[in-house]
C-alpha cells in the first residue's frame, strides 16, 4: 500500500466499541485520547499498529484503541513487542505500560529493550501507585509514602524513570503530563519520529488511590514555577514571567538564575536534544530533586543514530543470504560427513 | 579408505566381531570429546551403527587431574542394530588416573585398558586421591593393561616441528585415537579432513595433530602391542544416506524443515542453558534460511519475545532446560490463554533447583503437563533418539500450528549430547505444513474456531480489516472479548481442554514392538528407549511374552492405550525420575502398573531392566 | 442494643425465623462491600452464624452503572450453624438497574425485592442494556417489589447539612442498610461506633451517614413499607469469644501467632496480587509485633527474599495467587534443596493465566504439587473456612520448622474475601512451635539429619564456627558438600521424598463427618467444605448412608485415607477445577472416584452438590 | 563480643578446602585472593560474613571463602541477600556475580537493590560471556561480538554497568581489574566501609571464552594510556608519563588536554567522589566510549548520606514498638469487633 492511497484517518478510526473501564476521572483518559488524536496523523495504515501492554490499570489501554492489541502479563510488553518487532519491523508497535509494570517486575525487559534500541514507542502511565491492585506503593513513590502496603510509609527510595533509562542507554527519552494534552500530543509526535527506542514518562493521576500526586506539576500556578518546557534549540527558561533560567557552573554543574539584569537569555543553557552524549541529558534528569529546580518536560533526548534491534537481525538475515544463497534444506541435511546403506 | 590400504598388512591377528562398546576418558582438558567423536565419525562413515554417550562436568574446567575434572565419551558401535551407548565397555582409554578411577567399574574382566603411563606420577596419583600406582600394585590384574608413554611418544613424534611442549601435549589424544584406529583397522582419512578443515588458518597445528595421530597408529604397527586388532563389518541399517546428529543437532534441524515445510518464519527466543544452549547456537547458523535466534535477558523474555513472535505470524519457538522451564510456566499460560502457536523445548537434566546440570533426568513431565496455573492444558511430545529428536521437532510444529497451540517437547542431556545415525529423509517425503492466516473482515472473529480441530483463526498484525484484541483474561466464545460470565468461563476452560484432547484423533495408535499380547507390557518414553529396546530383544529371545510402547505423544496419549495395556498381565514403566508417567498411567486407567525408577543422572543399563522383567516374571 | 430499645415497637408483625440470605448490589463507587460487612458485623455481633460471599469486578471501577461495574455481598446468618453463604436469596438489595439484572436470577420467587428507584430513570436503564424499565413493565411480579427513592430521601434527611449533592448521594447505602437493620430488627449501634472511628477526623461526613442510616430505619418505621420484620435469634456455637474474620486476615493473624509460638522474627517478602494482596496489608500493620513485610519487586524476589530471610533465621513467609505462584516455581525448587522452613500462599483465582482474577478456582493444586522442574515435593495444606485459614497458617509453620522444608498453603479467593465467625482461641492452648538453631561446632554437618524428622539443622549466620555453603546444586548426604555422584543424588531424591511423605506420621487420620461407612464418601479440600456440609446435612436427614472427609494436608494424604476409602460404595471428589484431587487420588489408590466439577469462578451452590449425590445413589 | 576481643583473623581463615573449580588463568582466582586478603582488615567476625552469589563461573566465589555461603539461583543474589540483610542488618552481605547473572537475567534485582541502598556490597565479576555456558555473548558483550550464539555478530549495544548502576541511583559505584591486586584490594576496603549499596565492576578475564577482553586496559603500555585511575581530591591525571588530563569544558561537556605549557594540573578537574549529585559520574562513567578517553577506574561515586534499607525497616519495628507497645497477642486476637457465645 503506498502512502498515497492512505484514506484519511480520523480519532474515531482508532476507537473501539469496549466500555472504557477505568475510574471517571482518571488520567488514563486524557492519554488514550491523546494517543487517539495523534495516531491518524502519522501516516501510517491502522492495521500496522500494534498496542502492546502488560498489566495494570494503564495496560488496558489496547482494548480502547482500534489496532492490533496485545494486553499481555504483568510486566512483560517490553518482551512480548519485541517478539513481534523482530519479526514484523514493517510494524509500528506502542507499549502501554504502568510504573508498576515497567519498572517493578518489567524492569528488567524495560531496560534491555532500551539497551537494544527496539523500535518500540513505550509510554509509562506513571501514576505512583499501583492502581489496579488497589493503591499499593510502586518504584516510582515517594520515600516514606504511605499506602495500603506501606502504613508506616515506604521504605524504598525511587527510580526516576528518565534517569533510568539514560542510564539504560535510552536513544530517546521524554516526559509529559496527562492534562498537558498539547504538550502530551507533540510529545507523543517527536515519538513517533523516532526510529530506535522511544521512552515516554506521562505524569497520570490515579485520583482514586494517589490523588494529586502531581499537583506540584499541573497546578496552575504550580505550572509555570515548577515545570520546565525543554524545546530543541530554545534556552532553558521557566517561571510564570519566563524570568528564570538555567545556567551552566564553571565546574559542569548547573544553577537557576533570575532573567534580568544580571542574566539574560544568552548566559543560559540552550536544549539540545539530539546532544550525542548522554550526560546532559542525565544531568537535566536529575535537577528535579534540587530545591528550586523545576520538573523538565518535553524531549529529553533524541539520539537517533543508531541503528535499531530488529533492522539489524534482519539485515543479517538477508546479508548471509545474499552471502550464502538461500539455504537449501536438501544440501542442510547432507552437510558434514555422510555415508551411504545400500 | 586409501591410509589403510597403504598400511602393509599387520602380522597381529585380525578377529572379526560384532560389537564394540569403547570409552575415552581423561581430563577436561585433554580433548576427549574431540577425541571420542572424530571416533564416532569414522566408525559411522564406514556403515557400523553407532550410540554415543558423553559425560562431561559442570565445571567449565576443574583443576586438571582431579576427579571432578574428568570428561568421558563413551561409543557403542556394531555391524547390527544398535540401542544404546552399551552397560560396559570393552575397551577403555584413560588419560589420567582420574579418569581410570572414575571409569575402571564399568570395563569388563579381561577388557582393554589403554593408559598413558606419562600421566602416573607422584603428584597426579594425589590429585586423583590415590594412595599407590595401579599401573604397578597389580590393582589392574584382571584387565588387558596396555600402558603407553603417551606424552612421551607424542614428543617425539612433534620434535621437530619446533612447537613449545604444551602444544605438543595437547595432541597426546590424537596419539590414543590413532592406536584406537590401529586397534580397529579403521582409516585415519576422515580424521586427517577433519584436522585440515578445522585447522586450516593453523598448518602447524593441523600438522602436530596428523602426526600425532599417525604416530598412535604406527606406534601399534610397529610395536605390535595389541597382538590381535578388531574387525567389524558395516550394519545392516535400512537404505539410504545417513548422518550422524546429536539430538541437539536433530531438534534444530527439524525446526528449519518445518519453517520451510510451513512457509513460515523461524524464530527462537532463548535464554542459553545447559544443556538446551547447542540448540540455539546450531539454529543461529541458520540465517540463510530465514531463521532469527534471539539471546533474551531471561527465561522470560525468551518465553514471551516468542508469544509476540507467534502472534505477528512466525513459527516461534523457545528453548530451555527445567529451572528455564519454570521460570516460562506463568508466560506458557498465556500462550494457552491466547491460543497461539508455538513451541516450548525442554531439555531434561538432574534436579531439583540446579542440581546436576550436565546430567541426565526425565523428571520433567509433570511440570510440563501441569507446571501452570489454573487449567491450562498443553500438548507434550517426546523425543527417543537423538535422530528422533528431528522427527519430534517437525511434528511438535505441526500440531502448534493445526490447532494453534503452545507445544512441548520434552527430550534430555542424554539425547541432546548422544548421538546416533540418523537416516536423511527426502524433502518431498516430508509433508507440507499447511498454514492459512485469517485475512476476511466479514468473517473474520478471534476466536471463531474451526469446528473440526477447534482451532481459532490466527489473524496477523498487518491485515487490513482484521484489528483485534487478545489477551490473558477469560475471552467470550466466539469474540474473544474480556467476558467474566460463570458459564462462558467453564466453556471455555472445557473447550481449551477438549482441543488438546481431540489431538488423539490425530496421532497413531499405540503398537507394540514385540509380542500384540503377553505377561508384561513395558511403556516407556523419552530416551530410556534404547535401553528398553536392548533389554527386550534377549528377554523375548528367551521366550518371554513381552510388548514394548514407547510414548512420542505424552499427551494426549494415543486414544487406544488403555485398551493394549489390558492386553498385558502386567505393566511396567521404567523411568528416570520418581515415576511420573507412571502417575498419569495410573491415575487415567486406574492400572496397578509398576515403575522403575533410577534418578542417578544416568541412563539405564539394559542389565538393569533386564533384571526387573526378570523379577516381574518370576523368571 | 440501646438504639433498639429505645425504638417504639413497630406496629407491624415480626416473625421469628431461622435463617435469611441477604444480598447487597449496586455500582462498584456505591459502597456496597462497607454495607455488607456493616450488616455482617452487626448480625455476626448478635450473635448469628455467619457466612459471606463478596463478588466484585476486576476492574477498579468500571464505568457507573454498567454491568461490569456492579459489585456484590452476599450474607448468609442464621440462629443455627451455617456452611455457605446460600444459594438463593430472601433479600435482595439492588441500588441500580444493572445490579438488578445481575443479581436477580438468585433472587427467591416471593423474596423481597428492595430498588432504589431513584436510579431507573431512561440513561440508567440504558447502562444496563435495558429496553424497558422492570419498576413498571411487571416483570418482577412475582417478587415481593419495595421500590423506594432512596437517594432522594437520603437528600431530604441530609439537606440540612449543607454538603454537596454528591456527597449526600454517597450515604444512600447507608440508607439501604438502615432499613436492612429494620428489617432484621437489629442495632445501629455497631455501625453508629465504626461511623464515629472511620470518620473521626470528618465529623460532618460522620454525622450524614449516621443520618442516612437512622432515616432507613425511620422510613420502614414510619411507613410500615414491609409489614413484617423478622427475628433470628442467636446461634448456639460452641462456647466462647468470637470475631469475624476473612480468610486473608485470618492467615495473617496465624502468621503472627506462629511467630511469636515459636520466638521467630516473621518476614513476608510478598508482590501485591489480587486476591493475596491483603495479607500483606494487614501484616504491613502488625510491625510491633516484629513482623517484617517486603514489597518485592516481583514475584521472584518476593520469594528470593524469602529464602534469603529464613536462611537468616526468620519464619519467612511469601504470599500470592496462581500467577505469581507461577513465577516462584524457579526459586521454590531452591527452597527444596536448601531444605530451609518457609511458607508460600497461594490464594488461588480463576485462569488460567491473567483469567478472572476477582473470582474463586481451586485449579492450583497440580501446580503446588508438580510445579516444579525434576523431583520437588513440598508438602500442601488448604484451608476449609475462612476461620480455618488461621489454624492452617499455624500448622504450616509447624511443619516447616519441624522438617525444615517450604510448606505451600492453598486457599482461594472465596476464603480470601469471605467471612465467618472465628472462636478466638486462649494462647496458652496454642502450642508452643519448638525451634532450635545449631551451635555447635563440633557435631554440625549442614546435612546431618536428624533420624525421626530427618530435618537438617538450621545454622544461622552469625554463628561463631559453622561457616558453610548451601546453594541449588545436589549436594552430599551429611556434608552438604557439591556432589554429583550417581547413587548419593539417587540417595537425597529419595531422602527429600521420604522427609514429605514422613509427615503423614506427624498428622491426624482422616476421620469422615457423618456416615462411618456407607454407600458414598465425599473428599474435598478447600474451600467448598461449606456447600459440601450443607448438601450431605439434609441427604443424610433422608436416611441416605453418605461420609465427607475434608482434606487438610493434601500432600503428604492422612495415611488412612486409602483405608477409609474403602468403607464406602462410591467415592465423589467435587472440586472447583477439572479434577485435579480426583486424579492425585486415582493415581494413589487406584479407585475409581467421580470428579464434579465446576469452572465458573464461584463456590459449589448446595443443590448442584445434591443432586449430584442422589443422581450417585441412583434415588 | 566487642572490637577488642576479636582474634586477628588472617587471609588463610578465610580459605576453605574446597578444590577451586576455575580454569587455570581465570582472572576469578586473582578476585578470590583480593577478597580473601581484604576480609580479614576489616575487623569483623568471620561468621559476620555472609557471600550470596547467583549462577556463572563467578558464582562459585561461596565455595571458597570460608564464610557462610550461599549460592543461589541464576540472578537472584541480590533479592537473596536483601532477605538476609533485612532480617540481619548486623551481618556484612556480600554478593559475587557476574554479567550475566547480574546484568542479564538479574538485571532488574540488582536495579531495585540499588534504589533501595540495601547494605549490600555487589561484586561483579565482568568478562563481557557467558563463562559457565561455554561462551555466548552477555549483556556487557561489545556490539557486533562474534560469540556462540552469534555466529555472525551481536546485534545488542552493551550496558555499562557503571551507568546503569547510576542510572539506578546507586550510592557507592566503583570499577576495578582482576590484574591490579593492589587497587582491587583498595577498592574493596572501600566498599566495605561504604554503609548503603556497594556496586563494584571488576573487569575479568576469561582465559578460556573470551581472552583478552580487556587488553587494552591490562596490558602492560596500555595500562597508563587507556586507564585513568580516580582518586578522591586529586586531579584528573593520566598516561604513561602522567601527561595527560581532564579538563570541563565552558559547556559542562570534559575534553582531554596534554599537560605542559598550555595546560597544568590546576586546571583539570578534581574527582569529587562524594558528590552529593550523581551527574558527575556518570559523566565520567560514558567518557571510555569516547575516542582518545580512558576508561575510568576507582571509586566513581560514593555518597553515604543516605539510611540503609534494612535500617529504615527495622528502625520502623522498632518505632511502631515504642510507640504502641510490644505486640500483645490476646489484645490483636480480641480486636474490633467480638462477641461471646454462653
Ligand atoms: C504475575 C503478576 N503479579 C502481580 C499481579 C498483580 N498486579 C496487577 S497490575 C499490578 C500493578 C499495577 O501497577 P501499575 O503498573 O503502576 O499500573 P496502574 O494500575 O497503576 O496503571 C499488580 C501488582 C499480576 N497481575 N500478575
Ligand atoms: C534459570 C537459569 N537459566 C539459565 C541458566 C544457565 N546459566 C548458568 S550461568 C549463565 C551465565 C553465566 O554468565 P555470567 O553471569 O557472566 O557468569 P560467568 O560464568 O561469566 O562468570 C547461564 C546462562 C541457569 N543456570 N539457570
Ligand atoms: S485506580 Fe487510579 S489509575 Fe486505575 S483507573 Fe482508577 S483512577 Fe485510574
Ligand atoms: S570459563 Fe572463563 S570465567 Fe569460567 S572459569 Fe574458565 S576462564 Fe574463568
Ligand atoms: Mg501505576
Ligand atoms: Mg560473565
Amino acid at each position: 500500500m503506498t502512502t498515497a492511497a492512505l484514506p484519511q484517518l480520523t480519532k474515531k478510526d482508532f476507537q473501539t466499541d469496549q466500555e472504557v473501564r477505568w475510574c471517571p476521572g482518571c488520567g488514563d483518559y486524557a492519554i488514550l485520547s491523546a494517543v487517539q488524536s495523534v495516531f491518524p496523523e502519522l501516516g501510517i495504515p491502522r492495521e500496522k499498529f500494534v498496542v502492546v501492554s502488560g498489566i495494570g490499570c494503564s495496560s488496558r489501554f489496547p482494548y480502547y484503541m482500534n489496532t492490533y492489541g496485545f494486553h499481555s502479563i504483568h510486566g512483560r510488553a517490553p518482551a512480548v513487542a519485541t517478539g513481534i518487532k523482530a519479526v514484523r519491523p514493517d510494524l509500528d508497535v506502542w507499549v502501554a505500560t504502568g510504573d508498576g509494570d515497567a519498572l517493578a517486575i518489567g524492569g528488567n525487559h524495560t531496560i534491555h529493550m532500551l539497551r537494544r534500541n527496539v523500535g518500540i514507542k513505550v509510554l509509562l502511565f506513571n501514576n505512583r501507585i499501583y492502581g489496579l491492585t488497589k493503591g499499593q506503593y510502586s518504584p516510582t513513590s515517594e520515600y516514606h509514602k504511605v499506602t495500603k502496603s506501606t502504613p508506616y510509609g515506604s521504605p524504598d527510595r525511587p527510580f526516576n524513570p528518565i534517569s533510568l533509562a539514560i542510564g539504560s542507554e535510552a536513544t530517546f527519552v521524554a516526559r509529559s503530563v496527562d492534562v498537558f494534552q498539547a504538550h502530551l500530543k507533540d510529545t507523543l509526535k517527536h515519538a513517533a519520529v523516532h526510529r530506535g527506542s522511544a521512552f515516554i514518562e506521562i505524569l497520570q493521576n490515579c485520583n482514586i488511590f494517589n490523588n494529586g500526586a502531581w499537583e506540584g506539576i499541573t497546578e496552575k500556578d504550580a505550572r509555570s514555577e515548577h515545570v520546565i518546557q525543554l524545546e530543541h534549540g530554545k534556552p532553558l527558561v521557566f517561571g510564570k514571567n519566563r524570568d528564570k533560567g538555567i545556567r551552566r557552573l564553571a565546574d559542569g554543574d548547573i544553577e537557576v538564575v533570575p532573567l534580568g539584569d544580571k542574566y539574560t537569555e544568552k548566559d543560559l543553557i540552550v536544549h539540545d536534544a539530539h546532544h550525542p552524549r548522554a550526560s546532559y541529558a542525565f544531568l537535566l534528569s536529575h535537577m528535579e530533586h534540587r530545591p528550586g529546580f523545576p520538573t523538565p518536560i518535553g524531549v529529553l533526548r533524541a539520539w537517533d543514530d543508531l541503528p535499531r534491534y530488529e533492522d539489524v537481525m534482519n539485515d543479517q538475515l538477508k546479508e548471509v543470504t545474499a552471502k550464502k544463497g538461500r539455504g537449501d534444506l536438501a544440501k542442510l541435511f547432507r552437510a558434514g560427513d555422510t555415508w551411504e546403506v545400500k | 579408505m586409501s591410509t589403510l590400504a597403504e598400511t602393509p598388512l599387520a602380522k597381529s591377528k585380525r578377529e572379526v566381531i560384532e560389537q564394540a562398546v569403547i570409552r575415552f576418558a581423561g581430563d577436561s582438558g585433554d580433548g576427549m570429546q574431540i577425541t571420542g567423536s572424530q571416533f564416532t565419525n569414522t566408525v559411522a562413515l564406514y556403515g557400523n551403527d553407532i550410540a554415543t554417550f558423553p559425560d562431561y562436568p559442570a565445571e567449565i574446567r576443574a583443576p586438571a587431574g582431579t576427579l571432578p575434572g574428568v570428561s568421558g565419551y563413551q561409543l557403542h558401535f556394531s555391524s547390527s542394530e544398535v540401542y544404546t551407548p552399551g552397560d560396559a565397555v570393552d575397551v577403555l582409554i584413560a588419560m589420567n588416573p582420574a579418569a581410570l578411577k572414575m571409569n575402571l567399574a564399568d570395563l569388563k574382566a579381561n577388557g582393554i585398558l589403554i593408559v598413558n603411563s606419562d600421566a602416573f606420577k607422584e603428584g597426579d596419583l594425589r590429585k586423583a586421591q590415590m594412595t599407590s600406582n595401579p599401573l604397578e600394585d597389580h590393582s589392574l590384574d584382571k584387565y588387558r593393561l596396555f600402558s603407553v608413554e603417551a606424552q612421551r611418544l607424542t614428543r617425539a613424534a612433534l620434535q621437530h616441528l619446533g612447537i613449545d611442549a604444551k602444544a605438543m601435549d595437547r595432541c597426546k589424544n590424537f596419539f590414543a585415537l590413532g592406536m584406537c584406529y590401529w586397534l580397529y583397522n579403521r582409516s585415519m582419512d576422515p580424521t586427517f579432513r577433519w584436522i585440515d578443515e578445522k585447522f586450516s588458518k593453523k598448518p602447524l597445528v593441523a600438522e602436530a595433530n596428523k602426526l600425532a595421530l599417525k604416530a598412535g597408529y604406527s606406534y601399534c604397527e610397529a610395536t605390535e602391542a595389541f597382538q590381535v586388532s578388531y574387525e567389524i563389518p558395516p550394519a545392516k541399517l535400512e537404505k539410504g544416506f545417513y548422518r550422524s546428529l546429536s539430538g541437539n543437532q536433530a531438534l534444530a534441524l527439524g525446526f528449519v524443515t518445518a519453517a520451510q515445510k510451513s512457509g513460515l518464519t523461524l524464530f527462537l527466543g532463548s535464554y542459553p542453558i545447559t544443556p538446551a544452549s547447542d540448540i540455539l547456537h546450531e539454529l543461529s547458523q541458520y540465517k540463510n534460511f530465514g531463521v532469527m535466534t534471539f539471546q533474551a535477558e531471561d527465561e522470560i523474555a525468551a518465553m514471551t519475545s516468542t508469544i509476540g513472535a507467534s502472534y505477528a505470524g512466525a513459527l516461534a519457538l523457545t528453548t530451555t532446560s527445567g529451572p528455564g522451564m519454570a521460570l516460562k510456566t506463568e508466560a506458557m499460560g498465556l500462550a494457552v490463554m491466547t491460543e497461539l502457536p508455538m513451541v516450548i523445548v525442554d531439555v531434561q537434566r538432574g534436579g531439583p533447583s540446579t542440581g546436576l546440570p550436565t546430567k541426565t533426568e526425565q523428571a520433567d513431565l509433570l511440570q510440563a503437563l501441569f507446571g501452570r496455573n489454573s487449567e491450562a492444558p498443553i500438548p507434550v511430545l517426546a523425543a527417543s533418539t537423538p535422530a528422533d529428536c528431528f522427527w519430534v521437532a517437525v511434528e511438535a510444529c505441526r500440531i502448534a500450528l493445526k490447532y494453534m497451540v503452545p507445544v512441548i517437547v520434552l527430550t534430555d542431556g542424554y539425547l541432546a549430547n548422544g548421538s546416533g545415525p540418523w537416516r536423511i529423509p527426502e524433502i518431498e517425503d516430508i509433508p507440507a505444513i499447511p498454514v492459512s492466516f485469517a485475512t476476511d473482515p466479514a468473517t473474520y472473529e478471534p476466536y471463531k474456531r474451526d469446528p473440526q480441530t477447534l482451532a481459532r483463526p490466527w489473524a496477523v498484525p498487518g491485515t487490513p480489516g482484521l484489528e483485534h484484541r487478545i489477551g490473558g483474561l477469560e475471552k467470550k466464545d466466539g469474540s474473544g472479548n474480556i467476558n467474566y460470565e460463570p458459564l462462558n468461563h467453564e466453556n471455555m476452560v472445557r473447550i481449551r481442554a477438549a482441543k488438546v484432547a481431540g489431538i488423539a484423533q490425530d496421532i497413531p495408535d499405540a503398537v507394540p514392538e514385540g509380542d500384540a499380547e503377553g505377561d508384561l507390557l513395558i511403556i516407556g518414553w523419552g530416551s530410556t528407549c534404547g535401553s528398553i529396546t536392548a533389554a527386550v530383544k534377549p528377554q523375548r529371545a528367551k521366550g518371554r511374552r513381552i510388548g514394548h510402547v514407547h510414548l512420542r505423544h505424552l499427551n494426549p496419549l494415543p486414544k487406544n492405550l488403555g485398551e493394549v495395556m489390558k492386553r498385558y498381565k502386567k505393566v511396567l514403566v521404567p523411568e528416570l525420575n520418581m515415576g511420573q508417567l507412571l502417575w498419569v498411567l495410573r491415575a487415567k486407567y486406574l492400572v496397578d502398573a509398576i515403575g522403575l525408577n533410577k534418578i542417578q543422572g544416568r541412563p539405564f543399563k539394559q542389565n538393569e531392566l533386564e533384571v526387573k522383567i526378570e523379577e516381574l516374571l518370576g523368571v
